[in-house]
């Protein structure tokens, strides 16, 4: 018993895996300044930062070929509901950043304009959904919107051709507009809807992980924890951390991007990566009334906040 | 009137001289046969005539016209059948007519019933002997509707009965058009009963060694080849053979 | 005929055998259904989602035969093009190569800067894709013609366009054909990439938002569309071969 | 010699001619940056950040080159099996059309979960690009053989391993390079899309990560790396071609 | 001993009989040749020999052993030369011995050089004229180790010089090595000269017609052919010929 245990965690504590949701960005900056900063270390891990490419982060966790991973909770929700057993193990950003941008000159400054103009999205049902449920507010009807699946096209060069305006995370696709001197016009989703502020990205883990590996969550939570403080304490610093760790990003843009983001990792909460259930039970319950779930989500089980630090 | 002119044609092949200054003519509506060693350039002279490729030197003239590098000048029956495997027996035969006006498909049935092919028109080449593949290419050159036509051995897979069957026909074919012919053979007996000259080409490099104009009066009938007169020719043209192997 | 029918059975009897493999694996080993969906769930999900997927299934089968055919005639075309100008040949052939190396992701947003989200890109991209193997292979097959025959056609007098359509191009057909149906096997997945340039309809985006909602059932339920329908397609070809080669049984057939 | 010179140069002139052309027009049509960066740039950006993308370009072009080997041994094993035994072939034929219909999508994760995230999903993906046209080229090329070589072989005797060696193989030569060729053109692009599997190196990873940071400059560097890379590997696989086909130049050959 | 028996063969391609119930049998060391109109079944008697395909009915049996649609028992000169476009003509010879047993090379290039083809050894078949790639197969088959052997036509595109030389060749290495050799030819003199029996096949479909045992004493020499003998051997075999045409 007790040596089996001792050499599972020394296996466990030798080398872990995180998979990211999409290319390294400053979503994910606090894990990169916990590798280099050592705080995985300190805590006896050596994690390997992997890209997901085509396999898609949460399959790979579930299934435990990946230990940890990055995620969101739309996605993470629809995931629950096919009873593949992730769970989110922590918010890296407070409050949703997205939102629906335009270029200035296209004159979308509410909802209410999104008549007679074209979306560019990528085909989902939620985008109508969203849609709609801001343009109810002003009273506008989204069927007088033209929605485009825009594939896999980046948003500038939809909105140089037949797209009006497309969903984006400010915190990249917005500062890269700053820095290009493109003048967006935005609409947050959070501005319209508390229902639509669900958090994303977040941690997740995998159901097994959790129930066999605690400590194991419980290590890596406290280093990407202080990487996170970090990167909210210190902008440029983290930055460089990543531009170091990742060279062939653009650093312009690394940079311009942390400074917009470093604030808005913990906002208003007590602590970086505190997810409430409210916030969970919500943007759900707006997904089955929308007809976007086949069944209600038990929102308890989809995410914990027991392995963040004190 | 001169229907074809060889002057001092030379060609050879990666150094080595295959033909040397050979230098012949052939009148409008003459029939010459070309006797030589195996190997001494006489498939080569035809590719020249028909313009395959350029000789190094000399000149061929068709019907008055320098034609040297030209092609489409001559009916051509290759020492090979090449027959196109995909076309049936009748689609192969009338090819050659083909390429030059509309074909006519009762003239090539007519003519596949005379070469004993008939039930054959619709076969594909695969599907026949070796003799018959030969006969099927001759009437493809016979089809053609050129005036000079060239026969590389077209007769050497033939049995002597059908071979001598096709040696009249050809004959008819050629007093009935006036047509000039060209004839490669290993058969000395058939050069002499078919032609009005034989030119021995000696071996490699190939020279015109000698030529001979056989004398004998027209029609001719497979019987001359029994007398005296023929078998002195054919000992003749055989001792003037006999030297260069 | 019967010999036929059995022989025609055979790749049906190993794809089942495959299929009953799986399913038993599935249920031995329980591999989740999220990862790996039993058969049996996907004819489930691929019949009671018929009328969900049908528009998708025929704008894909349009989008793929309209992309196959333009494909298949350009590479033709192409082909022809460089065997009868063979200094042209030259200078471009590199170029076919490269061709196929611009990614999608490059080509995406330029296709789309230049001509929208309609059909014309995601046809350029199938044609991109198709045209290529039927370029190679018939190219290939054009030069290689008997030289007997060559020699006969040149001294008959054949215009080059005779050799061509004479010699050249019969020929050359067992190699166009192979070409044919390696573009053919390729032509479904393409016109599926292409959609995702952007398209409201079509296998690919069906299967993207069932990938996205991670309904792995209807993911398998859209390759096996697309695996069937390639199929079909290349079925279809080869039934144009044997009927366009036909000759090539007879006589110099097989003798075992 | 200086003829092969010049014919070798006349593909570089208009690969030149192209370059410039984009260059004049990125100028003349102010085409931005962002979009489609001009030659210039490219080469800047390539020579300055050399350093940078070296060891994805070495990663990639390992990873190309096993994979290729791989890819070819077996398509050619698979194509030489098929046609020595030709009721599998029969059998399994339609699995080769299906094989090339499996989408990465659906392919990724469920090779990862299976094999991880070292090398060997990534080689089956090009493996899996690569083995195609080369065994559906060579079973065509191993089928073709002239009746009247194979009645001669047969009479005297030769097995049907002497058979393969001394005719059919030799014979499905060109047809074989045919589908190597083909294969070469897509095996770089075939690693690229694997390192999509979940690579932290490689072209594929370069370009994906200069992409999303929107710096199109570098995305242009990697697609001429990769054109660069399966250029120089057709052009390899047209030296052998030659080579081991030389006698097809000599007296059957081509003259003109 | 009876080298080769052909027993009641019938042989018939999409329901037309070529061969109907052909038998006649080879001594060992036996010479026989086959004489018949083009067409009429003697490549493909010699295709059931050689076991490419099987008879309709009757069997074949090879040194005593019934050897009906097996392969590899005999060694073969195909009507057409069939020579590898990718091999030399060194490689190309050596063939039929390389598919039996460790190939000879040093008898191959003097077989080469005896066969005229000197300079040729590293040339390639597309290179050679018709009647060098024909000596090039024929020496093919005289390569193979396989005592009984099959010559489909083998001189019929050689001068009669070069044919000769051929035909004494062939006689002197069948006397050496004691080989049993089925001829098939369509120049009566030369089956006269060669044979010790030559069989007539009747045309389609095809039956043994006549065998006619040769008489004259060996070696023989070419003067042989001029003598009144051999000339009425000569018109014998025409006269039955010809009725079958
Ligand atoms: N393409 C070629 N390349 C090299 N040498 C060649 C080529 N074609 C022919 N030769 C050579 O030219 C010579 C003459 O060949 P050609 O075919 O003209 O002979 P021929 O007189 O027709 O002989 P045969 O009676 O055997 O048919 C031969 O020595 C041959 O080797
Ligand atoms: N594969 C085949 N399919 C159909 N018919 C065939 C096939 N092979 C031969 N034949 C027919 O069989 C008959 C005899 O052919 P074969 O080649 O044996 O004749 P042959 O006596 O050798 O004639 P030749 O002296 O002209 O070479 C011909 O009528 C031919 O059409
Ligand atoms: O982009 C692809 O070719 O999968
Ligand atoms: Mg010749
Ligand atoms: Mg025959």
């Amino acid at each position: 018993g007790n040596s089996e245990e001792a050499a599972a965690k020394q296996e466990e504590t030798n080398s872990v895996q995180l998979v990211l949701d999409w290319t390294p960005n400053t979503n994910h900056t606090g894990i990169y300044v916990a590798q280099a900063e050592g705080f995985f270390k300190e805590q006896g891990l050596d994690v390997e930062i992997m890209l997901p490419g085509e396999a898609g982060a949460d399959q790979l966790v579930a299934s435990q070929k990946a230990d940890f991973g990055i995620s969101a909770q739309e996605t993470l929700t629809e995931a629950r509901i096919q009873d593949i057993p992730v769970v989110s193990i922590g918010a890296i950003i407070q409050h949703n950043t997205s939102g629906f941008a335009s270029p200035k000159d296209k004159n979308i400054t509410s909802p209410a304009d999104y008549e007679g103009k074209t979306y560019g999205g990528w085909g989902a049902p939620v985008e109508e959904a969203v849609l709609s449920s801001l343009m109810q507010k002003e009273n506008a009807d989204v069927s007088e919107v033209e929605i485009v699946n825009m594939g896999n096209t980046d948003f500038f060069t939809a909105v140089e051709r037949d797209i009006d305006f497309a969903w984006i995370y400010y915190g990249w696709t917005g500062v890269e507009a700053e820095l290009r001197g493109q003048e967006l016009n935005m609409q947050y989703l959070t501005d319209y809807s508390e229902k639509l502020d669900y958090y994303t990205p977040v941690l997740t883990t995998s159901e097994s992980m959790i129930n066999e590996n605690p400590e194991t969550v419980q290590a890596f939570m406290a280093a990407v924890s202080k990487g996170y403080e970090y990167a909210i304490e210190k902008p440029e610093q983290a930055a460089e951390i990543l531009i170091e760790a990742v060279p062939d990003l653009d650093p312009e843009l690394v940079k311009a991007s942390q400074e917009w983001l470093s604030p808005k990792y913990k906002e208003d909460a007590d602590q970086w990566g505190v997810q409430n259930e409210q916030v969970w039970s919500n943007y759900a319950e707006w997904m089955y009334n929308h007809d976007l779930l086949e069944e209600k989500l038990n929102a308890e089980e989809a995410f914990t906040n027991e392995f963040l630090p004190e | 009137m001169n229907k074809l002119v060889v002057d001092q044609l030379t060609k050879s092949f990666d150094s080595s001289i295959i033909l040397q200054n050979v230098s012949f003519s052939i009148q409008d509506g003459e029939f010459v046969s070309i006797l030589g060693p195996s190997g001494s350039g006489k498939s080569t002279l035809f590719h020249l005539i028909g313009g395959l490729y350029r000789p190094d030197s000399g000149e061929i003239y068709i019907n008055g016209e320098r034609t040297t590098g030209e092609k489409g000048r001559i009916s051509y029956m290759p020492q090979s059948p090449s027959l196109l495997p995909w076309r049936t027996i009748l689609e192969n035969v009338v090819l050659s007519s083909e390429i030059i006006e509309q074909p006519n498909k009762s003239e090539a049935l007519n003519m596949i019933q005379q070469a004993g092919l008939e039930g054959y028109e619709h076969a594909y080449p695969a599907q026949l002997s070796g003799g018959m593949k030969q006969r099927a290419s001759f009437i493809r050159s016979l089809l053609s509707p050129q005036s000079l036509i060239c026969l590389d051995e077209p007769f050497s897979a033939l049995d002597e009965f059908t071979r001598m069957d096709m040696q009249e026909w050809l004959l008819s074919i050629w007093t009935e058009h006036r047509r000039s012919i060209l004839f490669v053979t290993h058969n000395i007996e058939e050069a002499i009963f078919l032609s009005d000259r034989v030119i021995v080409l000696s071996d490699r490099p190939a020279k015109v060694q000698r030529e001979f104009t056989i004398p004998f009066a027209r029609p001719r009938h497979s019987s001359l080849m029994l007398t005296r007169e023929f078998l002195k020719w054919k000992k003749e043209i055989f001792e003037e053979l006999k030297v260069l192997v | 005929m019967t010999q036929r029918f059995i022989r025609g059975w055979r790749p049906v009897a190993v794809l089942l055998l495959f299929i009953l493999l799986w399913e038993l694996c599935s249920r031995w080993f329980d591999i989740p259904e999220w990862l790996l969906p039993p058969p049996s769930l996907i004819l489930e999900t691929g019949i009671s989602s018929w009328a969900d997927y049908a528009p998708h299934l025929f704008s894909t089968i349009r989008l793929t035969f309209l992309g196959f055919m333009i494909g298949a005639c350009f590479g033709l075309l192409l082909a022809v093009l460089l065997h009868l100008l063979p200094s042209v040949r030259e200078a471009l052939y590199p170029l076919l190569i490269l061709s196929q190396n611009i990614p999608i992701i490059v080509l995406a947003p330029l296709l789309v800067i230049w001509f929208g989200f309609g059909a014309l890109p995601k046809l350029i991209i199938i044609v991109l894709v198709c045209f290529f193997p039927i370029a190679i292979a018939a190219m290939d097959g054009l030069r290689q013609t008997n030289p007997e025959w060559m020699h006969y056609m040149k001294m008959s007098g054949a215009t080059k366009g005779q050799i061509f359509r004479k010699l050249e191009w019969p020929n050359a057909l067992p190699s166009i054909f192979s070409g044919v149906k390696i573009s053919a096997a390729y032509s479904v997945m393409g016109a599926v990439i292409s959609e995702w340039l952007g398209a409201n309809k079509g296998i690919g985006v069906y299967m993207t938002l069932a990938s996205s909602s991670f309904r792995t059932d209807r993911v398998f339920v859209a390759i096996f569309l697309i695996m069937g329908l390639s199929l079909l397609f290349f079925l279809l070809i080869n039934l144009l071969e044997k009927r366009m080669t036909s000759w090539q049984r007879k006589g110099g057939g097989v003798h075992e």
